[in-house]
């Protein structure tokens, strides 16, 4: 079973609640889901969706075709009919519908009537799309009732009883009216405790299981909701969310902070980022640690605020003036989220730099349901010195040099000793220098941690065969779409393989020539207009791959998308 | 001076007769005096020639960007409370490249003491004109002599809602001491803007000049609650200039009103990862 | 409303009953009755809600940063000062993000217009709240209510000497239009913050709410001369909220002063790679 | 002959005032000149020194030796005593020094005793200590009275005469007490208009011979001279000089500025330009023409102030979020610095993008005599639309699409026309959309203006035959150096090529692999610690070099260093 949902309407018509409580529902029905999203810089009007894929098996990607529309207003209809596959049905609202005619695999229900009749407010046509795309499809109601009874019965009690009542009313306005001329039917199976979580809420809980307590950031399209995410945990977590007054202030907070012994992160997306790179320097020179997610969207400047794109690797490779060590996690789910993010602390506080996280709008949106997360084996590593390290220490030298190129890190206020550092230039003990020897020893130990980062750096995965005829290439949020591609030709007896990189500097340039050896055809694909991924690997390695394949709309890949450019 | 445990024995980068050198002293007489040790007070500070501060003087030292010694002080502040935190710069650096992050932190009334270096002038990068810098001086940038209105940053941050703020005079230690150890005492955001001659790119504002001109409020029976005189008071600038506290009034500081803050400091908390357990149940 | 040459036809990005729907009539009525045509204005905006205002009609447009505008402006204006400049933008954008530039465009007093749409919250990203949020307006962000002290902006800009500060409202377009004419008219930055209702993200500061507590200054005798009293006016807020030109002083606009400045537009005047010989005797 | 004259000495103390005064009057006297300068990030103290080569062919570089000290202090006769060649001598004050003691080549005269007696103030040091450099030599009086008249007459009269015995009474001193024992001497030859000049001063030289009318900055070291020299000249070339209140607003204004038909320009250094990177993309995205300066010295954040180093190729290369066109000019003397300055307004015009000159301190502050520029055929290129553009124009529209990605650019206000752009993806008549087709549309758009842009490049210069067995590769600031070492080897009888690069984006791909195919050994010289332009190389051309010399203590290259590392 493979089947999928497109729910269109307007900005503030409700999408996201409707696509969240059937995402849940089949979640718990034991279904794969994956669903994503796509909306307009605006708060209301407009065009957006939301889709849900629902299926048996695990699915990472969005599917070109759909079975059921749910629109809630015109232009949904007019602009996804054609998306619909045969069989697919339309379900609207006849009387806010002027264009839509009635007919074969078009569902009319009163929507709006129903959620005033039952709920008395327009509000609670959400519940009644959710019920009406359960009765069209014979599922069960009880999930969703239990859904409304979780979601309200604390929250807010009094709009209960109006939901369930108008979820009733769809479900049994589809069901009486339109239940059989909908072939598509599926039911509950056993519950599956899985998690329906987007890329940005698994960083936000990568961050919580990293003991990050200290969070400064200002708000930015598609970052934020990882801001109001932790805001919302502040109490339980012992996480202190502060909205700065601009992005310049949020990285010079956590710098401070992080100084001052916090786990701290930051989250913006490119503009903003762009205002952090003097501070993102700071931190390379200061050897503060800090962990600095970027959600991309397609630039430049403002560009489109909502839509994605991988148009700042390079950028951020980059970012800051002068030389130092970084490293750049590029997660591809949101496991890969959680768990780099999780370790990104561990990694910043090791080596005293700062660690990137570079995601995209498509990656911080997207759900899929996912077994939870194995926190068994999840430790907090500060990395800070030890009694052994301080024995024999009567001044103590925040920047000691050292093989490692780490010093011994102390928390200020925490011993008697002061801890001292700064942006210029500076001696052992952190107070500025001129004197040039020095300056080169310092560069020297900055740039020797680079040998340990290397050595712990996240290999690029390889899914398929080593020896393969066609190695499709990617980094970051196209992880899931490459891999429904790898996984359909494989299925057709072609073979392929995927290489995904999670991290991508240090580059991990030794296992890529490996694999470069025993792959025929290699392409790349990224979410941008230049390939930088393939200008990068150049650059390390001297390859070049034989195709690259594009994609700078604001949307993501789809399957057919690649499928079609492979020309297989 | 008496020697207190700041002290620290380093050559200076600054100039003979700088107005930094006497600065120096105050702020360390102040911080022994209450009683604090070097590894209890923090110094974040920003670039410029005052901002090297910290360098000269044993105690924690974040010295970050130009423009950006609020910020960090912030942040360390929240995190790790026990610490006295100062944020110290010049009028540059504070009041020019960093002046969104004064403004904000004033509303933000963190306990933390902003102490301004005010020589109404750039002095590291040579002599330009400051937002302090009077109307008509003159510079190699502004050849024809500022244009734009001299700012009287005690104003600006008294209509922010600043609840302490004093001037003081680089020409008189004790006075200096006592404003910082004041300021340090104020719960919330403290500002003191620092007169001081630059001797190589001020040939306006001399010690003479600052000399003949200030005069002390508190000798003058001033009342620092009244905040419509405070700003009147905060605009005299001229042939008097008044120095002390100029407007001093309690108000809730951040860390009293947010719930995460009270307690223990952030950083001694615990944390395991294994808590995160409590929240899949919100996806499931 | 009567036609202007300003308008033009296209769909908005607002939400239906948004204040920014009566802010556009009041500029376009505004510059229509100063008797200006579209290609002599310029509009210099940031990113928000408000900053899409010059999209939705016909006139120069720089829509650059969020927080920037009045930067563009400022350059626009030194080089072709014979275009009528307004920077426009929400309060996030200018009283947060772009707040320093705010604080020295008021000293640099060029002639430029700053009109702010303050819905006290972050529109477009989705309801934080911003430098006027009042304190205790929750937000998802702000979970338990804004503890930081709102901003009064006018009374910061009289801080710094600004020469034209009004209020407005977006529920009376004949007086918001009255304000952005006397604004443009005055030589100097002239800085109206304009009320509006947020109906989607500010629940507290409704229509409802900002029209019953709106009063007029200029119907009570007000006299905006005086500034003392324009500096405790400014602070109104709660049950009464003042409307109208806070303060107006006449002071030297930038360009009035600096001597490059005067005569032709710079972007008029002649230039030749030649007349750089005329500068090799130095070196010689 | 060639002979370098060291003046050392502590902040303040006037070094800079000498070696002006010493470096002008043998220009005057036909003698080639190099100078350099090493500062400390304070006004007062420290240790300073400038260096003046004189020689009698053209010279490029500051050399490794020294034969006259002028010690202004103790400490420099500590720090440079050995770097004395041979016959070579001292210059110093007996009464101020402690530890400098008497003998050959030390030449004890009582500057500041003559200054006090003669001019009646200490200032008239300078004076003297010219004076007796001149005397020690035997070198004409004149032309420094003549120079002093020139400085004082007008701006100080009653300076003049004092400074006038005050060098004559060092003069004296120096011809009667230590002339004989000094083995060098010349004479001033036959006077040649050459101009002394620094890479600032050509920069700020080469925006007003492009007309520029805005420039807006931050006081920001190494760049500050840019801003100091262009203020000083407002009136006179109708350019009006804005300190901004930082750098943000700095670009931002100078956007404003450009838009609105200015010709505009910004400089700063790596800190200040962090600050500028999402002005940077919105310069991109509106099509803006913007020129900006980056004045590189060490970093990283505040790093080493007034020292050089070339750390911020990459950055600039990708600085900025979102995908855009730029051109990166890396100029390598005063007449590169000059005549692509004014070139870089052409550029930034023709194709409306931002257009970078990275230069650093050590090119900032080198002086050398050069021949006046030639402004014959330097023309201001504004590349506005024309009446022919706009005949059959009903609605302009500012960002229409064409073949070259260039579209016709108005001035507002200079026509009934309204010329809107935006920060958001636009549509061609510069309104905000979310049209994902027009989205690829801008973006081809922009990037077509590469292909232009490629055919423009400056190819890099090629010195010395094409058939080399060694190569020396560089761009910018160590263009002289590398320069020197080339000559010398080839007198040798080596047989080593030159290959500089003035511009470094788009990269000159095409030339660079035919240049490689007839060199056997090819070496990178760079001032980083990393070895940029290698990296760029392999990224653009997949080629690789055989070294890379790498130095990165603050200080340029010498041309013994470069020899040593070699190791010919
Ligand atoms: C982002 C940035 N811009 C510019 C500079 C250069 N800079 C260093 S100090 C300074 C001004 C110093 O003036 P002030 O803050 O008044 O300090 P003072 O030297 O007068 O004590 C400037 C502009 C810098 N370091 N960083
Ligand atoms: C550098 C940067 N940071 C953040 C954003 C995201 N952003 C867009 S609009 C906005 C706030 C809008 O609030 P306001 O200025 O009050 O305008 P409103 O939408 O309320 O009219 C923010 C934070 C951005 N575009 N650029
Ligand atoms: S330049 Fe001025 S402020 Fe700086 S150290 Fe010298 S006298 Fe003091
Ligand atoms: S979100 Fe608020 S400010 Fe923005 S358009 Fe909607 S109502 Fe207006
Ligand atoms: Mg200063
Ligand atoms: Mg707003």
């Amino acid at each position: 079973m493979d089947f999928s949902i497109k729910i269109g309407g307007q900005a503030g018509q409700g999408m996201q609640t409707i696509g969240a409580i059937l995402s849940k529902i089949f979640s718990r029905g034991g279904y794969h889901i994956f669903s994503n999203q796509d909306y307009q810089s605006r708060i209301r009007g407009g065009h957006n969706f939301y889709q849900i894929r629902i299926a048996a098996a695990p699915v990472s990607a969005p599917d070109d075709q759909i079975d059921l529309l749910l629109a809630l207003d015109d232009l949904s209809i007019t602009e996804h009919e054609f998306e619909l596959r045969n069989g697919g049905g339309i379900i609207y609202d006849g009387s806010k519908s002027k264009s839509a005619k009635e007919g074969s695999g078009r569902f009319n229900i009163p929507l709006e009537k129903l959620a005033l009749t039952e709920g008395g407010k327009k509000v609670f046509v959400n519940s009644v799309a959710s019920g009406a795309a359960l009765g069209l499809l014979n599922y069960d109601i009880s999930p969703l009732e239990t859904l409304l009874y979780e979601s309200f019965s604390k929250k807010k009690p009094e709009m209960l009883e109006s939901n369930i009542k108008a979820a009733r009313a769809g479900y049994r306005f589809a069901q009486d009216n339109y239940s059989q001329q909908f072939a598509h039917k599926f039911k509950p199976g056993p519950a599956v405790p899985r998690m329906v979580i987007n890329g940005n809420e698994a960083i936000a809980l990568g961050a919580l299981a990293a003991g990050c307590n200290f969070f400064a950031a200002y708000p930015m399209t598609p970052s934020t909701s990882i801001l109001v995410y932790l805001a919302g945990k502040q109490a339980q977590f012992n996480i202190m969310v502060e909205q700065a007054e601009d992005e310049i202030a949020a990285l010079n907070m956590i710098l401070g902070a992080s100084y001052a012994g916090a786990r701290a992160m930051t989250a913006t997306s490119g503009g903003g980022f762009s205002l952090m790179v003097e501070a993102l320097s700071l931190a390379g020179i200061t050897e503060t640690p800090a962990v600095i997610v970027l959600a991309q969207r397609p630039g430049p400047a403002t560009g489109l605020p909502t839509r994605t794109e991988q148009g700042e690797l390079l950028f951020v490779l980059h970012a800051g003036h002068g030389e130092f060590a970084r490293a750049i996690f590029t997660p591809g789910s949101s496991e890969e989220a959680f768990y780099l993010t999780q370790k990104a602390f561990n990694l910043a506080d090791k080596y005293q730099i700062p660690v990137l996280i570079l995601t995209d709008q498509y990656l911080a949106d997207i759900y899929r349901n996912i077994e939870p997360f194995d926190l068994s084996s999840l430790a907090i590593d500060r990395h800070l010195a030890t009694e052994e390290d301080l024995k024999d220490v009567r001044e103590y030298k925040r920047h000691q040099l050292t093989p490692s190129g780490i010093s011994p890190r102390l928390i200020p206020g925490r011993t008697e000793h002061v801890v001292v550092t700064d942006s210029d230039e500076h001696t052992e003990d952190g107070h500025l220098t001129e004197d040039l020897d020095v300056r080169v020893k310092m560069v020297d130990k900055r740039s020797r941690k680079y040998q340990g980062l290397a050595g712990a750096v996240i290999p690029p995965v390889l899914d398929g065969p080593a020896e393969t005829d066609l190695l499709l290439i990617g980094w970051g949020s196209t992880y899931g779409v490459i891999k429904e591609v790898t996984q359909k030709l494989n299925a057709e007896g072609k073979r392929v393989s995927q290489l995904h990189f999670p991290q991508l500097w240090p580059f991990p340039s030794e296992r890529v020539v490996e694999i470069f050896k025993s792959a025929t055809r290699k392409v790349i694909i990224e979410n941008n207009s230049t390939g930088q991924l393939a200008w990068l690997l150049r650059a390390e390695t001297g390859l070049t791959v034989d195709e690259k394949i594009l994609k700078y709309d604001g949307r993501p890949f789809t399957v057919n998308y690649i499928r079609g450019a492979l020309k297989l | 001076m008496k020697p207190t445990p700041f002290d620290y024995k380093v050559a200076t980068a600054w100039c003979p007769g700088c107005g930094n050198f006497s600065i120096l002293p105050a702020v360390k007489t102040a911080l022994s005096d209450l009683g604090l040790k070097p590894h209890q007070v923090l110094i974040c500070s920003g670039i410029g020639q005052a901002a090297k501060l910290p360098h000269y003087m044993r105690c924690n030292t974040f010295n970050g960007l130009h423009g950006r010694s609020i910020p960090p002080a912030t942040g360390a502040k929240l995190v790790n409370p026990e610490l006295a935190v100062i944020a110290e710069s010049g009028d540059g650096d504070i009041y020019g490249e960093g002046g969104n992050h004064l403004i904000h932190a004033i509303r933000r009334n963190i306990d933390i003491t902003v102490i301004v270096h005010n020589n109404q002038v750039y002095g590291l990068t040579k002599g330009q004109a400051s937002p302090t810098s009077e109307i008509g001086f003159a510079t190699k940038v502004q050849t024809e002599g500022v244009k734009t209105a001299m700012m009287t940053p005690l104003t600006m941050a008294l209509s922010l809602g600043a609840g302490f703020l004093a001037r003081s005079f680089s020409g008189d230690i004790p006075h200096m001491s006592l404003m910082i150890r004041e300021a340090i005492k104020h719960r919330g955001i403290s500002i003191i803007d620092v007169l001081m001659p630059c001797v190589i790119f001020n040939k306006l504002n001399t010690f003479q000049w600052y000399k003949s001109r200030v005069y002390k409020l508190e000798e003058n029976g001033w009342d620092p609650t009244d905040k419509l005189a405070a700003y009147e008071k905060s605009m005299e600038w001229g042939d008097k200039i008044p120095l002390g506290i100029l407007y001093r009034k309690e108000r809730p500081a951040y860390e009293d009103l947010v719930s995460v803050l009270q307690g223990k400091p952030l950083i001694d908390r615990d944390y395991s990862p294994q808590k995160v357990q409590e929240l899949f149940g919100e996806f499931i």
